[in-house]
């Protein structure tokens, strides 16, 4: 896609390299190279279950810290090609949750199954490696890496030139590093900060640091991707470009778990909802459902107190 | 297009300097090298002056000792600059080199005798084998923890050189190796008189090790050790097999740790227990911190820094630690990136890479100024 | 009377501008609440607030005072009073020391026990665990020893952190009651609360964070009946 | 010596003690003082015939000629540095102002007594070709680092302390010492502690110093049966309980430390709080007034065996030395500096002009100095030597006897 | 786990060769070698508390504490020369002058080690922390601040230890199981274990310990009850540094050799190990640590020889920190009395 030799895009050798292609763009020839870096960013993974069955399962989980349980038996899955809202007041154990599926935690009981085989003990890098992929509450960059690296990073996940092979740098090590290069230039475009790819992570604003660990997170092909509130801190602006980010990653192919506060977010992009409270699972449905249940109206919107005057 | 002309950063001395080199086309870059790495070459022949250390030290062999601290000061910067793992024991690294170099070529060893060339590889395979024995056990603790373990290594290799009688102690072993060849009088080319060859061959060793950690680096193996050294976790996460990289870190530090002790060794014709001590550790440490943890060059300007200053001036020499210390001190608080900052290109295809997205070199970095408003154009 | 005045009050972390030219008041004897997303600036302006993070423009003012610039320590001896988000309990302190360590600041120790035991007529619960450490209470009690530990210093104005977070429903409402009880009793108290339904209706004026600034204030039942607050924080469209 | 182990021998080194006796009462400065009793070995020699750097005052040489001292002058161990250099200096200035057409330059250099460092500076020496010959080199380790690059450059090396014996077995030419080494010593310490002492089970114990090492070899060949007990401690070292109470379950006659001053110093007298009452016997590294200070308690009766000279009588050197070291009395091995230095600018006054010839000229060297008689086999070591015992008695250190070496 | 083994094997096969055991050795002198550990390990235990305070307070490895100690060992030193003494033989003391004497060089020895660690903060770490510096970055600057501590001495006493002045010559005062047990060791051991619950107990009794421990549970939640941090950190800087120079003067009636530039290092390095072994940031564990190093130290060396002392110390200090970096009774100030 972005490499001249692929030479779809318009042949314009301006300057400024693609930032500046980009912004001479027509409206049509930007749909066209869209849509040229969707096919790049679309995982081509094999995977063990079709569009619409349960990618992941989650089995009475179970997480406690010394006294305190965090999670309590909780179940639910995620089926393959869905957004999927984990919704909660703050402590209700989403992160938790989210740690336990990462393996950042061990469950005390109970188990996380990826395409019905479970996670078991795997540590953190081949869970990430079976097809987890992640971003991070308080985000978590490798700030003396440029963009462009940090999503390279996540290439490396599928790669596999050893220590030997980049000391001689095997035929295997230049393919790589061409293929890793090529998405990852894709993945900055996609999640749209390409023009400060050779910026520092550390001295990127804001929300691009937000886009960037998603695209660093994509760039590891995972068949379940899961956002860690990624509006934090969004103006409501921000937050409506996100939202289409998310669904274009859906629609590009990925299945997205989505942990996040804001409901109006929530209820505009994902298609089902699980609720937690108190680390207990206590509502599962489409958001219009969430919506009017009762018991999540009380636990997380709030119900009026009558015994006040 | 005018967009990025516009934000092309107006800083100025050392970062605009590296963007220049960055700007330049690989034959600019050559036509640059070459002079400069030739110059470096006839270094020890031309003994500038001002620059020289005579009288009072000789030249040449004061730029070999310059050019041993730039080689351990670039093995060190593997462990502690690239993959940030505090190490305070390297010098134990170094000791294992000096003393396999000793064992295999010294009439005072028992052992059966080899040629010196042959022994550096045997050195630096061996300093692996401690790099593994120290490292797989200990390199799951946290980074302080991590740094007093080492520091314990180091003083144990020091006390069994002291106590393990095959190794001599003080007493040390004499006419140590040296790699082949005579001069026309019949006198060995690689002597502990004459510092050139000994400069030559060492500042050789650095390019190659330069290129092969160059290579490294602009891999998935630099890569995971930048990644491991800014958030160990988030690299978990982002499929990083965290502990095999800092292995792999620790026992390529340790072998081109064994490597300079072997040229110590070599060129001194002499080892004894003396010099492994944790001062040495430390000031080894010094260099890669002064001249800036994780940048190549900075580390061999914090190695020229450390091991040429004292030889220069001889009426410091023995304040060079209270210096250093204050040094340390005072980078620590007003500059703890070191002289020149961390830096590092890891990305085998990075220069086209950036020149195909942004038309222009690679690596610019905003340190000073972030704009968050965004940026049209995307 | 003004008890407390934040006037054009911004935070940075870093780069990041976290609070954003904030203007607020506390009248002596109110309950004002501050509500927003997460990722607002409520914990921020709560920090900023007692000293904890320091302010980068603006000032604040206490009971007439600039404190702006004034040692987190000493802003304690002035009256203000927290229990932050998350609790912050000292796990390794037993309930009776936490207390104590709420008094930490306090020139006279004459009546402590007295004050003691009125924390313990408010929070029963923390009587019955008097000696057990804290890292080993429930959620609940946590919350319970963190505004217990906040009152322990006679504060004026006592400053509230998502006192729900991770409660039980039944906490909540306890919780929530005893705020409007300690209230009563003349203490000012200011609140952050992401339960915008229970902290706008015990709430006598309230304030809606955005991105660090303030889009609305209004009583706490104005606020609760505005169409748009209920579509963003209360999930009634 | 062969180790940096020397700290700042301090002033009082030669203030020790006075003898009467046998000879006439030559007091020098502190020291109208209580005197040893006892009977002094004879011929404490400021030697008639002791070889006079002054010369006969009309020597001629080129302007320019130097000579050249190498060794640590400033820092850890300094202080041993400091004695020779001002021995070497006293015989320069002493030979420069009686000799006004043969003006010898000394050179200093500096190499911490370190041996990565000595060869960059030796090299330098070596390179400077107006040098002919060089004082120095003062501890073993060292020298071994640097020693061939003395021989390849064919320029004469001198040492007036490294004792360690295998320095002359490296065939080097141009390396000679100018005091017994350790292997002079060490049988020389063991006669003197069996016959003289008449112990019949001895503890040696060394440091791990090369010095410590090799000593302990050569005294315990020559002990054989009656080395009843072997013990190690490390140079540094300050809390000796595990050998003191090792010792002490041993309970040997003497007790010979083959090391350092500094260590034997606490070790010394931590075996007195211990309770054991075997005799303390220590080398020239101990013969110190530190370790007298040092050991506090336990310094009384100490003996000390050292291939030294006394240096008391030598008045005239003592007066010269305090000119040149700001007041301060020689110390450990300044005579052997001076005789030394004077050996060499012999050479320079009987016309040697180049390296070559000064090797010649001390391969061949014969004659009196103030320490010994000087005279050089083919490997550079002394023909003869001569070892002498001492002993604190009343807080000093006093010559006892000459050990006159049995087969 | 096969590295494990070829590791366990590596050093059996040179116990072999290169190491001997003395078992012998060390049943005969078992007893006097108890006795003198305990002396040695409660010096470690008074030092060890300086290390373990400071980073339950931080979690920050004073390095530079050694030198803090040292300092305090050359104020003893001074102190004695100041009296008039000087190296040589012990001098006869009357009781009272001697524990004047003494009391004198230990507050001479708690002002220098104290003035030490709360310059050491002010000028070292104190920047760093305003600034918000990564950990490692004060481990160097704790690095750098050893170096120049130490290689002020040096320039100014130079490299030698300082001669022996020794007011109190240990005298055996009674015997147990054959070992004696002299005066400097009852002092030794009574007077720490009496430092060691003077400062447990400002710790965990008292309003201002309180304060301490809470800066080590949760600094701004500290700060929110109205502790004042910074002086909380000074304070504990200070407390180390007294209990450092007590330490001192202890270890130069013991080895009255021990003012030397780089004498802090070992004691030190092992005092901090003792920190470790115990559970650092924990006062128990420091005392119990030092105790126990103090023993395993003194049984290692009649085991294997006194040359080997260093080693099990280090060995020890690699292996717990391998095994179970928490210690025996596990991390943090303030769970101490859980």
């Amino acid at each position: 896609m972005t490499q001249p030799e692929n030479g779809n895009g318009p042949e314009v050798k301006a300057e400024g390299g693609l930032v500046a292609e980009l912004q001479q763009m027509t409206e049509a020839e930007l749909a066209e190279h869209e849509a040229e870096v969707a096919e790049v960013v679309a995982s081509d993974r094999e995977m063990a279950v079709d569009v619409g069955q349960t990618l992941l399962e989650i089995e009475d989980l179970t997480v406690r810290f010394g006294g305190l349980t965090a999670l309590d038996s909780v179940s639910f899955g995620i089926r393959r090609g869905e957004i999927l809202g984990l919704i909660g007041p703050n402590g209700a154990g989403k992160t938790t949750c989210f740690n336990a599926m990462t393996g950042v935690y061990r469950p005390t009981s109970g188990r996380v199954l990826l395409e019905g085989k479970p996670l078991g003990k795997l540590a953190k890098h081949n869970i990430t490696r079976r097809g987890i992929a992640r971003t991070f509450q308080n985000i978590r960059l490798f700030g003396e890496m440029t963009a462009l690296e940090n999503v390279v990073v996540g290439t490396d996940a599928r790669h596999k030139t050893s220590v030997i092979g980049a000391l001689v740098r095997s035929p295997r090590h230049f393919r790589e590093e061409k293929s890793a290069i090529e998405r990852a230039m894709a993945l900055l475009d996609f999640v749209g900060i390409v023009d400060r790819a050779a910026d520092k992570a550390k001295n990127l604003p804001y929300g691009y640091q937000r886009r960037l660990e998603i695209a660093r997170a994509l760039a590891t092909e995972p068949k379940l991707l899961c956002l860690d509130e990624p509006a934090a801190g969004f103006n409501p602006i921000e937050k409506e470009e996100l939202m289409g980010l998310i669904r274009k990653i859906r629609d590009d192919g990925y299945t997205v778990l989505l942990i996040e506060h804001d409901m109006k977010l929530v209820m505009g992009v994902t298609d089902r909802i699980v609720v937690l409270e108190f680390g207990k699972k206590i509502a599962e449905g489409v958001p219009a459902e969430i919506r009017e249940n009762p018991a999540v109206i009380a636990a997380y919107l709030g119900v009026p107190d009558d015994d006040i005057a | 297009m005018t967009t990025t002309t516009t934000r092309t950063p107006t800083t100025t001395g050392r970062r605009s300097l590296g963007e220049w080199w960055n700007n330049l086309n690989r034959f600019q870059q050559w036509a640059i090298m070459i002079p400069l790495v030739v110059f470096i070459y006839a270094l020890p022949v031309l003994n500038p002056p001002i620059i020289t250390t005579e009288p009072g030290y000789d030249f040449p062999i004061a730029m070999f000792e310059v050019a041993r601290y730039a080689l351990i000061a670039i093995g060190l910067n593997v462990v502690v600059g690239q993959a940030g793992l505090l190490d305070l024991g390297y010098v134990g690294f170094f000791a294992v080199g000096a003393y396999v170099a000793a064992l295999f070529t010294s009439p005072d060893s028992a052992l059966t005798k080899l040629p010196f060339l042959a022994v550096l590889p045997i050195a630096m395979a061996i300093t692996m084998v401690f790099g593994v024995i120290l490292g797989s056990p200990t390199l799951r603790l946290r980074g302080d923890y991590l740094a007093i373990v080492t520091l314990g290594f180091g003083e144990i290799v020091r006390l069994l050189a002291d106590n393990l009688e095959p190794l001599r102690g003080n007493q040390g072993f004499q006419q140590v190796g040296h790699p082949p060849g005579t001069h026309a009088d019949g006198t060995a080319i690689f002597n502990n008189t004459d510092g050139t060859p000994w400069y030559w061959l060492t500042v050789t060793i650095i390019i190659v090790i330069l290129v092969l950690v160059g290579n490294l680096e602009r891999s998935r193996v630099g890569r995971s050790w930048v990644a491991i050294r800014d958030d160990e976790d988030a690299a978990a996460i982002m499929g990083v097999n965290t502990f095999k990289f800092k292995i792999w870190a620790f026992v390529i530090g340790a072998a081109i740790g064994g490597l300079s002790g072997a040229l110590y060794a070599g060129q001194l014709a002499f080892v004894n227990n003396q010099k492994f001590d944790v001062v040495t550790s430390m000031l080894f440490l010094a260099a890669v911190i002064l001249g800036g943890s994780g940048n190549k060059v900075g580390v061999i300007l914090g190695a020229i820094i450390v091991a040429y200053i004292p030889a220069r001036f001889l009426g410091i020499a023995e304040y060079r630690y209270l210096i250093f210390g204050f040094a340390l001190i005072v980078l620590m608080i007003f500059r703890p990136q070191g002289l020149l900052g961390a830096r590092q290109r890891l990305l085998t295809y990075g220069r086209q890479a950036y020149q195909r997205l942004l038309g222009r070199g690679e690596q610019i970095s905003h340190d000073t100024s972030v704009s968050t408003d965004r940026n049209g154009g995307v | 009377m003004t008890l407390l005045e934040l006037s054009g009050v911004s935070v940075h972390y870093g780069r990041i501008k976290a609070v954003s030219e904030l203007t607020i008041t506390v009248n002596e004897g109110e309950i004002v609440t501050l509500i927003g997303a997460n990722g607002a600036g409520k914990s921020t302006t709560m920090r900023a607030i007692s000293g904890i993070r320091p302010v980068s423009a603006g000032t604040i003012t206490f009971a007439g005072e600039d404190i702006t610039r004034l040692r987190a320590d000493l802003r304690v001896v002035r009256g203000i009073s927290q229990a932050p988000e998350g609790r912050g309990i000292f796990p390794g302190m037993t309930v009776h020391e936490n207390l104590d360590m709420g008094a930490y600041a306090r020139k006279d120790r004459k009546n402590l026990a007295a004050e003691m035991d009125h924390v313990f007529e408010l929070f029963p619960r923390l009587a019955e665990r008097r000696t057990q450490a804290g890292g080993t209470l429930s959620g609940g009690e946590q919350q319970m020893l963190a505004i217990g530990r906040a009152l322990m210093s006679k504060p004026k104005l006592l400053l509230l952190d998502e006192p729900s977070m991770g409660l039980a429903p039944q906490f909540i409402q306890q919780i929530f009651r005893i705020i409007t009880e300690i209230n009563k009793e003349g203490t000012t108290v200011l609140l952050v609360e992401q339960n915008a339904q229970q902290a706008l209706s015990r709430a006598h004026r309230a304030y809606v964070l955005e991105t660090g600034s303030i889009v609305k204030s209004g009583t706490g039942r104005e606020l609760l009946a505005d169409e748009s607050i209920k579509e963003a924080y209360l999930g009634v469209a | 010596m062969s180790r940096a182990r020397f700290g700042r021998v301090v002033v009082l080194a030669a203030t020790a003690s006075l003898v009467l006796g046998a000879c006439a009462a030559r007091t020098e400065d502190g020291g109208g003082d209580d005197t040893g009793s006892q009977p002094q070995a004879s011929a404490p020699a400021q030697a008639a015939n002791a070889a006079d750097p002054a010369g006969d005052g009309n020597a001629t040489c080129d302007a320019g000629t130097k000579l050249a001292y190498a060794g640590t002058i400033n820092g850890a161990n300094a202080a041993l540095g400091q004695n020779i250099l001002n021995g070497v200096k006293v015989a320069i200035e002493r030979h420069n102002s009686n000799n006004p057409n043969c003006q010898v330059e000394l050179q200093e250099f500096e190499t911490e007594g370190t041996p990565d460092r000595a060869p960059g500076i030796v090299t330098q020496i070596v390179n400077t070709q107006d040098i002919i010959g060089v004082v120095g080199l003062p501890f073993s380790g060292e020298s071994k680092a640097a020693g061939n690059i003395f021989d390849d450059a064919g320029l004469v090396q001198v040492t007036p302390s490294a004792t360690n014996p295998a320095l002359s077995e490296n065939g080097w030419k141009t390396f000679f010492r100018g005091l017994g080494n350790d292997n002079t010593q060490g049988p020389a310490a063991a006669q003197f502690i069996t016959e003289e002492l008449g112990a019949q089970t001895v503890c040696v114990v060394r440091d791990d110093s090369e010095y410590g090492i090799g000593l302990a070899n050569s005294i315990t060949d020559r002990l054989g049966d009656k080395a009843s007990c072997q013990e190690q401690i490390k140079t540094k070292q300050t809390d000796f309980s595990a050998v003191v109470n090792s010792i002490k379950g041993e309970n040997p006659d003497a007790i010979f430390f083959s090391g350092y001053y500094q260590e034997a110093a606490p070790f010394a007298q931590q075996l007195f709080d211990a309770g054991v009452e075997a005799q303390f016997v220590g080398p020239d590294g101990v013969k110190d007034d530190e370790f007298v200070k040092g050991a506090g308690d336990a310094a009384e009766g100490v003996y000390f065996t050292c291939p030294c000279v006394p240096a008391d009588q030598f008045t005239e050197f003592n007066e010269g030395y305090k000119q040149v070291s700001g007041g301060r009395a020689p110390g450990t091995y300044s005579p052997e500096g001076y005789d030394l230095a004077t050996i060499l600018l012999k050479g320079i006054d009987s016309g040697v002009k180049d390296r070559a010839g000064m090797l010649e000229f001390v391969k061949g060297y014969e004659g009196q100095g103030l320490t010994k008689s000087f005279k050089w086999n083919e490997k550079g070591e002394l023909a003869e030597s001569t070892v002498w015992t001492y002993k604190v008695e009343n807080g000093q250190i006093v010559r006892n006897t000459e050990i006159k070496p049995k087969g | 786990m096969s590295i494990h083994h070829h590791l366990s094997s590596l050093y059996l096969a040179q116990s072999d060769s290169l190491i001997s055991f003395d078992v012998e050795g060390l049943i005969d002198q078992f007893w006097s070698n108890t006795v003198d550990g305990l002396a040695q390990g409660s010096i470690y235990a008074l030092v060890a508390l300086g290390y373990t305070l400071v980073y339950g307070v931080l979690k920050l490895i004073n390095f530079a504490h050694s030198e803090v100690f040292i300092y305090g060992a050359y104020a003893t030193w001074f102190t004695f020369y100041a009296l008039g003494f000087r190296p040589g033989p012990t001098a006869e003391l009357a009781i009272f002058e001697l524990v004047g004497f003494l009391l004198l060089a230990l507050l001479a020895a708690v002002l220098a080690s104290g003035a030490t660690a709360v310059v050491l903060e002010r000028v070292a770490y104190r920047p760093l922390r305003n600034r918000g510096a990564p950990r490692l970055v004060f481990l160097i600057t704790a690095i750098g601040a050893s170096f120049v501590l130490q290689q002020l001495i040096f320039i100014w006493r130079g490299g030698n230890p300082e001669q022996a002045i020794r007011l109190l010559r240990p005298e055996p005062v009674f015997e147990i199981f054959g070992a004696s047990v002299t005066n400097i060791t009852i002092i030794i051991v009574l007077a720490s274990i009496l430092l060691w619950l003077v400062a447990d107990t400002f710790v965990n009794r008292t309003r201002f310990g309180r304060g301490i421990r809470a800066v080590a549970q949760d600094p701004d939640t500290a700060t929110l009850m109205g502790v004042n941090k910074e002086r909380v950190i000074m304070t504990t800087f200070l407390i180390g540094g007294l209990l450092a120079g007590a330490a001192a003067l202890f270890y130069m009636m013991k080895i009255p050799q021990g003012a030397a530039y780089q004498g802090g290092f070992l004691l030190g390095i092992k005092a901090f190990t003792a920190a470790v072994l115990g559970g650092i940031g924990n006062l128990r564990g420091a005392l119990l640590g030092g105790l126990l190093l103090g023993l395993m130290e003194n049984y290692g060396q009649s085991l294997f020889g006194g040359e080997w002392r260093d080693v099990v110390a280090f060995a020890l200090l690699v292996l717990i920190l391998m095994f179970r970096p928490t210690g025996i009774l596990g991390e943090s100030l303030g769970k101490a009395r859980v």
